[in-house]
This record gives C-alpha cells, structure tokens and sequence, in this order.
C-alpha cells in the first residue's frame, strides 16, 4: 500500500520532459518533490505562477507570493507571474499539459466529485472545474476506498460532479488504474498488494487482463 | 486626471447597502485591506461581493462576514472560513460558486464589452444547470454571461495619480479583471507615485480602468500557510 | 466653410475635463491640436496607447511607437502600453467617453458607412466598427458633400455600413449637427454659410428650429 | 524547456503550402521580419494569413502577396498596398475583413479556449451576415467564433530561452494574443537573454504560449509614416 509521497512519486513517473503541469492542492502538491532526473517540467499554478520554485528559506516568505493552496513560494529563473483571466487562459486554452488532482469519488466513465457534500461541506470548487473540463491529460491522485473502507472508484458518483468523462488515470493507494471505454483498468499493483485486494475495493467495472505487474519506484 | 483621494474613508463615501462590489485578492493576498475595514467602520449591509474567496474567520471579508454585512457571496472557493460555512449552511447567506476560470473571464467579460461567452468549464455539474449548452467541435460548452459590480476594490502595489497600476507578485490574481469591471473602481496601492514614474511599457493596469486611487495605510498581508524550508 | 482645421476645432470645444478619446485617422487626429485651456483629456489610439503625445522631434521616431494612423508619436507621462485585445476592451467596454472619427456616408437616423465602397475601394474598417457600436457619443467629423457637391447627410446610407444608429453629433465644413429622432437637427452655422446653403446641402431630414447661431471659436 | 532555434530557416522548417498563419504586427510595427522574408524563400503558398494588415507593397506581407503565396487574408484593414488591393478586386485574392477588436478577440478566445463569444461590434452590417444576433441589456450582438492558426509567427523585444517575451511601446499590438492562438507558435525577438534575466512580474507573453524562439537580425524596422516636429 502506498503512503501520500508514494502516490506522488508513482505519479511523477508520468512526467515528460516539456510538460507544463498543474498541480492542485494536497497529494499532487508533493508530485513536484519527484521529477525524475532528465526531465524538465514547468509548474504553472492557477493563482497566476508559470516556473513556480519549492518554498522560500525559512524567513523569505513573501505574502506577495503565494500558490493556490495559499502557500508561500518561490519563483524559478524563467518564471512568470499574471493575473487570474490569463491563468486560465493557459488552462482553458489546453496551453498544460497534465494536471493532477485529488477527487472524493471518480466514475468508471472518468466522472470525477471533489468540491461539494451536500448539507455537510461546500468549500467550492475553485479552479478543478476548468481544469478538467479542459485537460486532455487529468491524473487523479486518491484514496481507494474512505475511512469506512468504502470504494471510492464507482459505477456512478454519488455526490454532484466537478466534471464529466474527464479523468484518464488514477493513481491510488492501492493501485494505477486507466480510465477506459469499459471501466477502470487495473495496470499495476501497489508493492504488497493483491489483485483480490483492489477488486473488493473497486465498486466500478475493473477491467483485469493477464498478469499485473507490482509498481517499481 | 488627477483622482486621487486622500484615504479609504473618503474613497468609499457613496458605497451603500444593497450595493454589488467586486473584491481583488486570492485567498488574503492581494486583497483591498483599507477598504474592507473602512467598510466595516461605515456598517454599510446587504452588500452583494464577488470575490474569489471569502477571507478567513477574522481577516479579510471574514471581517465583513462577521457583522453579517453580506446578503450574498459570488465566489470559487470558500473553505477556511467556519463562520462563512456557518452561514451558507444555515441559509443566512446566499452563495453563487462559480468555477475560477469562468469567475476571472466573466469579470474580464463584464469590463470588456462582451455580455456573454462559451466556457466548457462545468458542464454537467450544478454550475450548468439552466444555462444554454452548445457544441463546439463536437465537445460541450455552457454559456456564461459578463458580471458587473457597482463598486470594483482593488489592491495594487505602486500607483499613479491618473489611476495607472502594478502589481507586485501573485497579488496581481483577480484585481486586473475586477478592476476593468467596475462602474467606479477604486484602486489603494501601497505606494501613490507621480505620472510618468512607472514604465508606460509595464503598466499592469491603465488608468482608464480606475476611476479612484489612495494610498493605503498599514498594511498587515497576512500570510494563510507560512510554508518555509530550513535553511 | 471651415477648413479641416477649424472642423477639428470645433469638435475639440466638445472635450470634457477626464475625458478619454479616441481620435480616428484624418481629421480627428487634429483635434488633439485644439484641446481648450484647463481641459484635461487623454487620448487612446486603439493599436495600444493611452496617453498619446505629439508627434516626435525630428529624428527622435521610433518604429516601435506609432498610433493607429501608423504616424510615429510620442507618449505623455502617465501613459501606457497594452495589447489589441485590452484596447479593445477598453473600446468595448465603454471607458472611453467619446470617440470622433471620419465619415463617407451618415443617415438621418445616425448610420455611418466610412470603410467601403463595393467594387471601388476596399480598405478595411479597422477599428471603427468597434468604436461606432460600443461607443455611447460618437462625434462624426466629414464634409457636407462630396466632390461633385452631392449630400453625403443622406436619408439612408448607399454604401455598406459601418455602424447602425449611433451617431450622435457631425460636425462638417458647413454646420454642427445633432442626430435626433426625427433627423439631422441643425444647432449652429459655419460662420457665412446660410441656413439655405445647409438645406441645400442636406438630403436627409433637416430640424431647423428658430435662429441657428453662428458658431464661435 | 530550451525552446532555441538558430534562426528563422530552422524555426520555420514545417510550414506548409495550405497552412493557416497568425502574423503579429499593426502596418508595419511589430512584424515578424525574419519569418516573413524566410517564407518568401521558401515559397511555401495558398496560405491564410490572418494579420490585421498586409503591409505594403514591398514590405511585411506585401512580400508574400508580390510572390501570389497567400490564397486568403484575414484582416481588419489593408489600405496603404495596391497589389493587396488589385489581386482582391481581381478575385485572385479571397479577404475576410474583420472589425479590428473582434480580430483581436477571435485571436485571445482561440488560445483561451472559448469557442465563441458576443459583441456589438459588426451588427447590421455586412459582418454580420449569417450570424446569430441576440440581445442583451436590449442591444444587438452577435455571435463570434474563435480563430486559430496552424502556426503563429511573433515579433518580440526581448526573450528568453523559455519562450518568455517582452515587448518594445506598440510593436506588441497583437503579437500577445496571436502568440495564444498558435498551435505552434514561433517568436522572433532582437536580444534572446537567460531565463532570469527578464523580470518574472512584468512578462509580457509567458512562455507556455511559445514552442520556438530564435533571434532575428537585420531589423529594417521600416516606418510607414515618418511624423515629427521640428526641435
């Protein structure tokens, strides 16, 4: 099973050299500690940062300069920094590449819900709606199954949706998974982790085809 | 040319109750502070505000949330602030989440002379619901139309006294479209400066967009998550 | 009759204090020449100034600065730089107060036809059709009639139009105009030209209400 | 990210007889010199050109219309080239003529992902022809669609090796907005600096919206009209 940084590390193997990426808040926020060697990304952030750098050494932060998760950061040599309209030009636009995210529940279609628990919790859901209704490339990086063990990979969501047939992979604790015609595809196994062991946490059709390979770090 | 006024006070003189304000700023950056308080001071109420976030408990437009001087909230994310979910939930307030994307164009929108554009971001969410889809090669758009505020606050870094405007940093976020979206928009900036002191080249906002200007006082730019590295 | 000089001159006594404007190609450029004492006005060229000064000292010319007219200009201080799009939304979005531009054809009911006549000459409209359909005050600077002394203050306009019910005021070599309900209304004279000249010169419905003062300058 | 080209022969090297081409540039001010002169060598043809001029006869895109490269211009304005004006008057040349601000938005909603938007600007005229009309606040618009260009062809001041861009007074125009719409778009600039090297708060064009860059060399920089006062 994997832990947080583990799933952000699997993740981070998708990255190609080139790609500018957007990274939201939580899991996918540690996917930028894991670029591989040889492989040159930019992370554009939706509050107006292309090049955004780690964090400043402690006693740099500038309250004029923070990421979307409202953390302070640093800007790379090359950055550049606009405003919101522009942001999501880039985002709109299809200008990024790939973008990671986290979800409360994904669909076997690619339906994902991550903004809203009606009557319990409405934070919003800032910019995840345009960004999956615009990425051709959504990793959603998650939980299998919730606090009660439920699945989270469904037949249908059951809580209102931050967008339609969007997500393309998923990379959970327990599993990567492609998102495809017939349902959820496992294509690797979490170390430790059995092939029963995903299905019973799998609500939504899972494909399994021949042998599946234990995922390599 | 000259709009300068000496402070917040007498920048917001005729903001009233009932009024639609637009407020620059992400999460607490960027955000018009001397404003806000003195909208607080004034007690003016059931203002409608369109800004992406709605501050935090004691900062921010948490401040105005607080003296329950907002009817309703027009916003993208709302999380961090337990009186502002207090209030959504209990239906004191009215809420309108507006995915960000579509937030910042329908303010660029609002300034630009377009009443209305095509947006894929939301459809088949509750954002969709009673708008008018379109396809547009083969893939779902929803219709989106141009917001407008009676007042447009803003936060800049360095101003001019024609109303030209910089920013510093990702301050910048939503205060650009808000400001060109505004019947009177008033910018506060931390440092007033003389025409011609700022790089005509470099000019973040023109001064057509800015019907007010004034120095701010005391600024506090609260930081919401220090997140530092040891040195 | 006024020259080109004193229709600019005339226009320029309609600037208000704070004004932003925008002045077309030909004589509307003039009236940057004309602005009365203790009016402050700045002027916008819509390919991305606000703020535009004279033209240059003589070998001081910039390729890089020049108005719509493609003249080479200067800046004042406090001027700026933008984009088309962002001088158009400034255009679109009605932050500019008034615009003047030039005219080959106006209706009674204020259409303008200025960019084409079919077959003959096409130029292009440029920004004008921007400027006529967003602008709220539009000030057309023309002569009265063309070379073979026909109106060109028509009844309808014969030339593919510009614009459609927006012109609110013309000032020609002959009179200062008004576009109302019911036709071109006639406020003042040119100096020495007679109220009968204006009628004569005018195909379109023509007010003439009580005496017409002559204008002053 | 190392975008570098060597020059316009290798930034260009794809271009094809029967692409769609985005030029920046008003008259003059702002064309893409090198790339011009290299698709004149070249001789790439049939080519849409969507310029908001065509220079003149024997400058900018007067080059391409001399050599009869270019089966279609989208443009706003194309007085000042009489070839330009015999090959359309000829029907040689097919010319879609575009009010200025809508060619600017077309370009800015092409690389925003908006497929479309309204605007007054154009209604009850020829533009307006087989679009859809509607009204908003009682006025007309009408509907307008985004562009796009197979490749997009820059001019900048400075850039940097990320694609960042600057640009000198009103030789941006609509350099900035073609440069989004470009499924590749090319920027020429007179100095190629370090990523560093331009301030990050105040880039013009950020690089996302740039695949290639070289530096360009002998800028004529012609100007169309010589105007000055006497000292």
């Amino acid at each position: 099973m994997l832990n947080k940084n583990q799933i952000a590390q699997r993740i981070a193997q998708e990255l190609r050299n080139g790609w500018y990426v957007n990274l939201g808040i939580g899991i996918p926020t540690l996917v930028a500690n894991y670029v591989p060697k040889g492989v040159e990304v930019e992370f554009q952030s939706e509050n107006g940062i292309l090049g955004m750098g780690p964090f400043p050494y402690e006693g740099d932060e500038d309250a004029d300069m923070i990421n979307a998760g409202k953390q302070t950061v640093t800007l790379l040599p090359g950055a550049s920094v606009f405003d919101s309209a522009t942001s999501f030009a880039m985002i709109r636009g299809k200008h990024v590449q790939l973008t990671v995210l986290g979800a409360m529940e994904v669909s076997q279609n690619g339906d994902i819900a991550n903004w809203k628990i009606p009557g319990k919790m409405v934070k919003g859901m800032g910019g995840a709606m345009d960004l999956v209704a615009s990425a051709d490339n959504i990793i959603v990086a998650m939980m299998h199954t919730n606090r009660e063990g439920e699945s989270k990979l469904l037949k249908s969501c059951s809580l209102p949706l931050t967008g339609v047939a969007c997500v393309k992979k998923i990379v959970s604790n327990l599993a990567v998974l492609d998102v495809t015609e017939h349902g959820f595809k496992l294509i690797e196994r979490a170390p430790g982790v059995s092939v029963e062991e995903i299905v019973n946490a799998t609500e939504g059709n899972l494909i399994v085809e021949g042998e599946i390979p234990e995922m390599s770090f | 040319m000259n709009k300068v006024y000496k402070n917040a006070k007498e920048a917001i003189f005729d903001i009233k109750s009932g009024m639609t304000l637009m407020l620059g700023g992400f999460g607490l950056c960027g955000i018009p502070e001397n404003c806000i308080a003195e909208l607080v001071e004034k007690g003016v109420n059931n203002l409608t505000c369109i800004s992406n976030n709605a501050g935090v408990d004691n900062f921010g437009l948490g401040l105005l949330l607080q003296k329950k001087q907002i009817k309703k909230m027009i916003s993208s994310y709302v999380g961090e602030n337990e009186e502002f979910e207090r209030q959504m939930l209990s239906g004191e307030l009215e809420v309108d989440l507006i995915p960000q994307g579509s937030l910042a164009e329908r303010c660029r929108a609002g300034g630009s002379g377009i009443p209305a554009f095509f947006t894929p971001a939301g459809f088949g969410t509750e954002v969709a619901e009673g708008k008018e889809v379109r396809y547009f090669n083969n893939k779902p758009h929803i219709l989106e139309s141009a917001l407008f505020a009676d007042f447009a606050l803003v936060k800049a870094w360095k101003g001019d006294k024609f109303g030209n405007l910089i920013y510093k940093g990702t301050a910048r976020n939503f205060n650009p479209v808000m400001a060109m979206a505004g019947k009177i928009t008033i910018a506060e900036v931390e440092e007033l400066v003389e025409p011609g002191e700022l790089d005509p080249y470099f000019v973040h906002t023109p001064g057509i967009f800015v019907q007010r200007i004034f120095q701010g006082i005391n600024y506090e730019k609260r930081i919401e998550q220090r997140t530092f590295r040891k040195r």
